[in-house]
């Protein structure tokens, strides 16, 4: 009992009940579910959006925003293409240096809100802008096809119902939990966002974490559209286009603090799911095209309402 | 980049023209050509636009692009273009009932619009709609699908946003396809919402496949991204059984063609569309032409001026000589335009 | 180390904050630094702790000349402070906010083990009841209170600069971190201490240095040779004058009366009557639930038993807005920057939020002229320092700021006054002002519940007094104002309450 | 005790002086694009900018009042269809006359404001999640009960609306959102709802120990917000002529924020403005609509705006005048 008190009490395991639970109601009503192909097609679905949720939480982590996540995905996915198709430039240095494009770009949002003191909610919104603008004139909205096959074959391999493509989201996860949890520069993020003339008497420097956090977005939010382009096999730049609401619902619903100082990467992890669950269990369900949002809609209130009372029940004990 | 099949047509429709001595009347209006939003599908209008203004020596055809698919961006740049002194306006309409004002406001300036690509929505100002036909095309791609799986079995119908009037056209039409089977093919499923973002569309056809592959017989996909996304899908999948038939010529679809994995694809006549537009356009500009008022116009549940730019049905047989028919097609109609549709000085 | 001031002076755009001060910190000596609420002190601890820099002037570290830029340099040099403003990460644990300026680990990473060691030792010096893996957010501001002092002796600094720093905590939390500073200065520690509670001062420290207007009055002299008085005179430039409150107006009908509350904190079977025109006082320690009762009263917290009643009247007040608009009760909370005030609000606001409703004309509008004008007696009568009344309450001063919180409540006219901890980090001059006003507050018929840990403070002003700890009351008397009688009768009926418990507490064990 | 000894700066009496900036840069943007190009300050270009202006700023302050309590409405775009479409099948399979129809259109809106309020109360909920899921629910009901089917036939006096011209320049619409902005500045300026719920939004602790009704604050302010995006809906139905499903959703997301926060209104709450949301506004507007007239190759134009947009706020910042409110 002891036991189940402490898990009870963690801030994911309401969400963690609720995926469970979900999995179980969806594997009754459709026998398709717990087939091995339909676990890797949602967890392949995920694997993207838990690297754009990563990368809105480490900016979350901060208490600001990014609103760029989407727009800079998309303007790597696309030089990442380009870089393939035309200067057929060989697959781990593209991938390198699409990842080196996000942080530089996640650096440039970072750099313009420390050096300006503009808040990032603005710059990101402008360069989230710039960046579109970029994408759109280089491709003039045509997708780059020039994939090598290995890649986009290796977006499609799985291990029994393990997507390969989920491998990286599920290597990020532990090494940020690492970085945030353990390492001194991770905590001084952390502390920057929790109380930032705290840290600064402290002597921390707060440009540089701020710079720091919007740096491994910026990164984060390319990996997320190099998997992209591997699971899509070719660079279409609408990648992105529509990752702004995922990234803010994963850390939120997740229980990640709006305000800054306190992330939950397990529960943007599980919140993730729980949506990428619900989203396949639409489609599973055959449910009406016009009653998907609505059904949407409601799983999102009913996931936060569960995790609510599970807040409110543990509170009163 | 890979050439596109639309431009390659286009480029031969203009030698065709040459060939045919295509009118070549010096005019000085300005014309603007102008998609509803960046999409691949407009790509070719570009070289349209050149190619008119050349050939029918028109003093400027410029090709512009609101930046995103927004009404409100669209409506904008008409506004702009009036304020800048253009001639003549052909427009896909980001909204079929949302553009008829600004049409309208256009036509008590004097300005001319005609809508390319897709239609605006009756009662409308526009001269005209020379496009594919949403619910025609659909109906006949749904036929050419239970054909090819051979009269009965399972069908899917993936489809693009369902704010888009015309995915309610498109969904009647395979639907009315498949009451005329009198049961013996079921529609298994509508996927909606699947041509804005590829990452989204692959997440629910993925989840497609995943639920009922086994069942489904047959596949139709009438939007672009959405076609793009379910060729890739079914290449991974590896499933030559699943007969499908897309649309528009997104490479993933060619490919897809032409290894088995598609059984065809329903091309749009793009170039012809942006080309004869601005054409139309130069001539209802010049004040020399007025449209006819009893020129036999197509049916359209969207307007009743309403000129089929065509279809060309892709399959593995016509891969090959597919831009070749195209040119016949967008040449017949040019050819024959002027005479059908116009009363000129 | 030996840290020097010379000739430091700071302007702000409106007033000149320091005037050519200069003074000396020595090693292994307590050095107070006095002064009135603006008298420059904060802006020169800010100095010298790298925050701002000085227009002219310079520091020295034993003879060396110093420039500070950030507060890096001021910690590199070996200055470490506590400062009056909560500097902590509230979610991160509390050993790791008392290590935050250096954790310890290896290599980047970091070794909470060690953290953990750490500051068990340094919080044992203090109050070894907090939990070093607790998370700061759960603690009280009392406990906040020793993890910041814990945290300025994690440094290990040299010269340390103490700003308040028993401004929350209990007395025998205070008497603990006496016990430590009289250790650091031992080992030659240069030790800052500023303090509004001149008892304290006179005790722990060897010298003391005078800040007035901006400019110094008395340079680093020996606290021996210093009397209270001229300490007094130096600070506020005049004679110490002892608020004028006797008692005497007559005790009116019973305005509050509570039956066996019982309360969602905790509080169990408290009886209390409030009359018009008396300040009953609530005294207790840290931690005896005073503040709770006063919040569940108007309705901040669940009463879970018993009865209010409203005059005559029993009552249901479900939150302060009914506590207000029905029943006339207003609080004025001891936080006041978290409660009591809207710091990034101007001062009329801050004042005339209570009778907005009041003031507004049939459309629900305020014509500002009738705001201000509501508002001005408020501002006249407490001598609120300001030179606009649209200056936002952030850039008052504690003393003006803590006027602004309780305007507010006089310009409600509330029947019933709930105040709590009104002089808390308030300088002498401020405190005789607004114990008059409170006093006054009562003669013009209003019914005071006063809370407060400063027992002078309670025994100059209530005319009852009743003792609270661990949640309930463990004495009633009616206080004579003569201060002996007053702690006398406190401190046994506490002692009293101790016994009991432990007795209890025994016999629960034997059970 | 002393913080700060002294005030270092008092903040400025007036609303509209840290706006300044903004003034200065949005004008000097009109001269040069009219220099550039006549064509932009021609009659016609000053109408449809003041036409598109007006729904950007009444969907901004729509944003801004919920900006007010330190919260967020992702659901102003779903409100905001959700009113046109209702008023659409009110006029055209009703047949009510136009002004009953809108005006119970509005009162759908702030209906399903208050919905999203009342819930965020009474759960507990931060209002980004409460209305997360509710543009979800209200947009999906509207795609339910529509089809998504557009409402095209509608009395003539609508589209007549929105296209006539106060002395050839100014839109009714236009109009309409001077005179909301007015109302906005005296509510939150001098009105006692309003002055309550920006102390709400600054520190709600300290509002409701000083007798405000916090939750009744937090719960007008979304009502507030759904009314006036019911209003920047109708202002769509009256531009198209129609009541289309394809207007507000997540289009509005984005500019909803930029508005308001580029005019200074603070993210944290407590603190609005707006005539800066009305500049703000009118900024995206100048600059969106003048790259229109500069001669900028098709799919760079985003791009432009994207630097403009940041160089304006540079600009802003560098005169001194932008203020941070924003944490």
């Amino acid at each position: 009992m002891i036991g189940f008190r402490k898990f009870a009490s963690q801030e994911w395991a309401g969400l963690a009940a609720i995926f469970v639970l979900g999995s179980a109601l969806a594997a009754f009503l459709s026998p398709s579910f717990l087939t091995e192909y339909n676990i890797y097609v949602m967890l392949r679905s995920a694997s993207v959006e838990l690297l754009v949720a990563f990368s809105q939480m480490i900016v979350l982590a901060i208490g600001q925003m990014n609103l760029a996540v989407g727009a800079l995905g998309g303007l790597v996915a696309v030089l990442f293409g380009a870089m393939l198709q035309l200067l057929g430039l060989p697959l781990p240095l593209a991938i390198l240096i699409a990842l080196l494009i996000g942080i530089v770009g996640g650096f440039i949002n970072g750099l313009l809100t420390t050096r300006t003191g503009i808040n990032g909610f603005i710059i990101t919104l402008a360069t989230g802008s710039a960046f579109t603008g970029i994408n759109l004139g280089l491709t003039e909205s045509r997708p780059f096809h020039g994939i090598p096959v290995e890649f986009v074959a290796l977006g499609d391999s799985r291990w029994s119902f393990v997507p390969a493509l989920l491998w990286p989201p599920l290597i990020v996860a532990p090494l940020l939990a690492i970085f945030l949890y353990r390492t001194k520069s991770g905590r001084k993020l952390l502390a920057v966002g929790g109380n930032m003339r705290a840290a600064e008497l402290s002597g921390i420097s707060a440009n540089a974490m701020i710079i720091v956090a919007h740096a491994i977005s910026g990164g984060l939010a390319g990996l997320a559209a190099v998997l992209a382009v591997s699971q899509l096999g070719a660079a279409q730049p609408e990648i992105g286009s529509t990752w702004l609401l995922i990234s803010f619902a994963g850390p939120i619903i997740g229980g990640t603090a709006l305000a800054g100082g306190y992330v939950s990467i397990l529960g943007a992890m599980l919140a993730v799911l729980v949506i990428a669950l619900i989203e396949n269990m639409l489609v599973l369900m055959k449910v009406d095209p016009y009653w998907v949002r609505f059904a949407l809609g409601g799983l999102v209130l009913v996931t936060v309402g569960v995790n609510r009372w599970r807040a409110h029940q543990m509170g009163r004990n | 980049m890979k050439p596109h099949f639309g431009r390659m047509s286009g480029i031969a429709v203009v030698m065709g023209l040459m060939l045919t001595g295509g009118a070549a009347i010096a005019s000085d209006n300005h014309i603007v050509v102008a998609p509803g939003g960046p999409h691949p599908y407009f790509a070719v209008w570009e070289q349209a636009a050149a190619d008119a203004q050349k050939d029918f020596g028109i003093a400027s055809v410029k090709y512009r692009v609101p930046s995103d698919w927004k009404l409100e961006l669209q409506t904008e740049l008409m506004e702009s273009l009036a304020s800048q002194g253009v001639n003549g306006l052909g427009i896909f309409p980001g909204d079929p009932v949302g553009v008829n004002s600004t049409i309208a406001e256009l036509k008590t300036r004097g300005i001319p619009v005609v809508t390319l690509g897709g239609c605006a929505q009756d009662p409308t100002d526009a001269v005209f709609c020379f496009a594919t036909d949403p619910y025609k095309t659909t109906y006949t791609m749904t036929k050419a699908l239970i054909a090819a799986i051979g009269g009965k079995g399972n069908i899917v119908h993936i489809t693009g946003q369902i704010i888009d009037t015309n995915t309610k056209l498109r969904e009647d039409a395979v639907q009315k396809a498949i009451d005329e089977t009198n049961g013996a093919v079921k529609l298994l499923q509508t996927v909606a919402d699947t041509d804005l973002d590829p990452t989204v569309a692959d997440q629910k056809i993925s989840a497609l496949f995943a639920a009922s592959k086994d069942q489904i017989d047959g596949i139709i996909a009438t939007a672009h991204n959405s076609s793009a996304v379910t060729a890739k899908q079914l290449r991974s999948l590896g499933d030559k059984r699943i007969k499908f038939i897309g649309f528009d010529d997104d490479q993933a679809v060619l490919d897809d063609i032409k290894d088995g994995f598609a059984f065809g694809t329903y091309l749009q006549n793009a170039y012809g569309q942006a080309y004869l537009g601005a054409y139309a356009l130069d001539l209802l500009a010049s004040k020399t032409c007025t449209m006819k008022a009893d020129a036999p116009w197509d049916k359209s549940p969207q307007t009743v001026h309403f000129i089929d730019s065509g279809v060309l049905k892709v399959t593995a047989d016509n891969l090959a000589t597919a831009k070749d028919e195209m040119k016949k097609m967008a040449t017949g109609i040019q050819s024959k335009f002027k005479a059908t549709y116009l009363n000129c000085k | 180390m030996r840290l020097s001031i010379v000739n430091v002076s700071k302007t702000f755009p409106s007033v000149k904050a320091l005037d050519d001060v200069s003074m000396e910190f020595a090693p292994g000596e307590v050095h107070a630094l006095m002064g009135e609420n603006g008298a420059g002190k904060s802006t020169l601890l800010k100095i010298v702790t790298g925050l701002y820099r000085p227009d002219a002037g310079l520091l020295k570290l034993d003879g060396e000349l110093v420039e500070f830029f950030s507060p890096r340099d001021a910690l590199a040099a070996g200055i470490g402070a506590v400062h009056q403003e909560r500097n902590l990460v509230p979610r991160f644990s509390v050993g790791e906010n008392i290590l935050l300026e250096h954790p310890p680990g290896r290599r980047g990473f970091i070794d909470y083990g060690a953290i953990y060691d750490r500051a068990r030792v340094l919080l044992e010096l203090l109050d070894p009841g907090i939990d070093v893996r607790a998370e700061v957010a759960t603690l009280s501001v009392a406990q906040m209170q020793i993890v910041e002092i814990a945290k300025a002796l994690s440094l290990n600094a040299r010269v340390l600069l103490l700003d308040e720093p028993t401004a929350s905590i209990t007395d025998h939390e205070a008497e603990a971190l006496f016990k430590v500073i009289a250790r650091l200065k031992a080992e030659g520690v240069a030790i800052v201490f500023v303090s509004h509670k001149l008892d304290e001062v006179l005790t722990i420290s060897d010298r003391v240095t005078v800040l007035r207007d901006g400019r110094v009055m008395a340079s680093g002299e020996a606290i021996a040779e210093m009397s209270r008085r001229r300490l007094v005179s130096l600070m506020i430039g005049r004679e110490e004058r002892i608020a004028d409150v006797a008692g005497g107006a007559k005790q009116g009908k019973v305005a509050l009366e509570l039956r066996e509350i019982a309360t969602s904190y905790g509080h169990s079977g408290i009886n209390l009557r409030l009359h018009e025109a008396e300040i009953l006082g609530l005294y207790g320690l840290v931690g005896a639930g005073r503040s709770e009762l006063a919040r569940s009263i108007i309705g901040d917290g669940r009463i879970t038993g018993g009865a209010i009643c409203v005059g005559d009247r029993p009552a249901r007040i479900r939150n302060p807005n009914e506590a207000l608009r029905r029943h006339r009760i207003g609080y004025v909370s001891e936080d006041r920057k978290g409660e009591g005030l809207v710091l990034s609000h101007s001062i009329v606001s801050n004042i005339a939020v209570t009778i907005w409703r009041r003031i507004a004309t049939r459309l629900w509008l305020i014509p500002p002229v009738v705001e201000r004008n509501a508002v001005t007696p408020q501002v006249q009568r407490l001598a609120i320092k300001s030179f606009s009344l649209d200056q936002t309450v952030d850039t008052l001063s504690g003393g003006n700021q803590q006027k602004v919180s309780l305007a507010k409540w006089l310009a409600a006219k509330t029947d019933i006054l709930l105040i709590d901890e009104p002089t808390v980090g308030i300088d002498i001059k401020t405190k005789v002002e607004l114990h008059e006003l409170i006093a006054q507050i009562a003669r013009d018929g209003a019914a005071v519940l006063l809370i407060s840990s400063d027992m002078a403070e309670m025994i100059t002003l209530a005319d009852r007094i009743l003792v609270m700890h661990n949640f309930a009351v463990v004495g009633e008397f009616v206080n004579d104002r003569i201060y002996e009688n007053g702690s006398e009768a406190i401190m046994s009926a506490i002692h009293a309450a101790e016994k009991d418990r432990k007795h209890l507490h025994d016999r629960a064990a034997i059970a | 005790m002393s913080t700060t000894d002294l005030a270092p700066t008092p903040r400025a009496r007036f609303e509209i002086a840290p706006q300044l900036g903004l003034a200065i840069i949005v004008g000097l943007l009109v001269v040069v694009f009219a220099w550039k190009q006549p064509g932009f300050v021609s009659s016609f270009n000053l109408f449809g900018m003041g036409r598109s202006l007006a729904v950007d700023v009444t969907v901004g302050f729509s944003q801004m009042a919920v900006l007010a309590t330190g919260g967020m409405n992702l659901a102003v775009g779903s409100i905001g269809v959700c009113s046109v479409m209702f008023a659409g099948y009110l006029m055209q399979d009703l047949g009510l006359p136009v002004p009953l129809a809108f005006l119970l259109a509005v009162m759908l809106g702030g209906l399903l404001g208050w919905l999203n309020g009342f819930t965020i109360v009474r759960s507990g909920v931060n209002a980004f999640i409460v209305t997360l899921a509710s543009a979800n629910l209200y947009s999906g009901a509207m795609l339910i009960l529509t089809k998504a089917q557009p409402i095209n036939v509608l009395p003539p006096i609508v589209s007549s609306i929105g296209s006539y011209e106060i002395l050839g320049y100014a839109s009714p619409a236009l109009v309409v959102a001077l005179v909301i902005g007015l109302a906005l500045y005296v509510f939150y300026r001098y009105s006692v709802p309003g002055k309550e719920t920006l102390m709400a939004g600054a520190n709600a602790r300290a509002a409701s120990m000083s007798g405000i009704a916090v939750s009744r604050s937090i719960i007008l302010a979304h009502v507030l917000s759904g009314v006036l995006a019911g209003v920047a809906g109708l202002m769509v139905v009256a531009r198209v002529g129609a009541a289309m499903p394809a207007v507000g959703g997540e289009d509005w997301l984005l500019p909803s924020f930029l508005a308001p926060v580029l005019g200074g209104t603070a993210l944290a709450g407590g603190f609005v403005s707006v005539v800066g949301t009305f500049l703000g506004a009118m900024l995206v507007t100048v600059i969106r609509s003048g790259l229109l007239f500069v001669n900028i190759s098709n799919f760079w134009l985003q791009l432009f705006l994207g630097l403009f947009l940041l160089a304006a706020v540079l600009a802003q910042r560098y005169r001194g005048l932008f203020r941070m409110r924003l944490t």
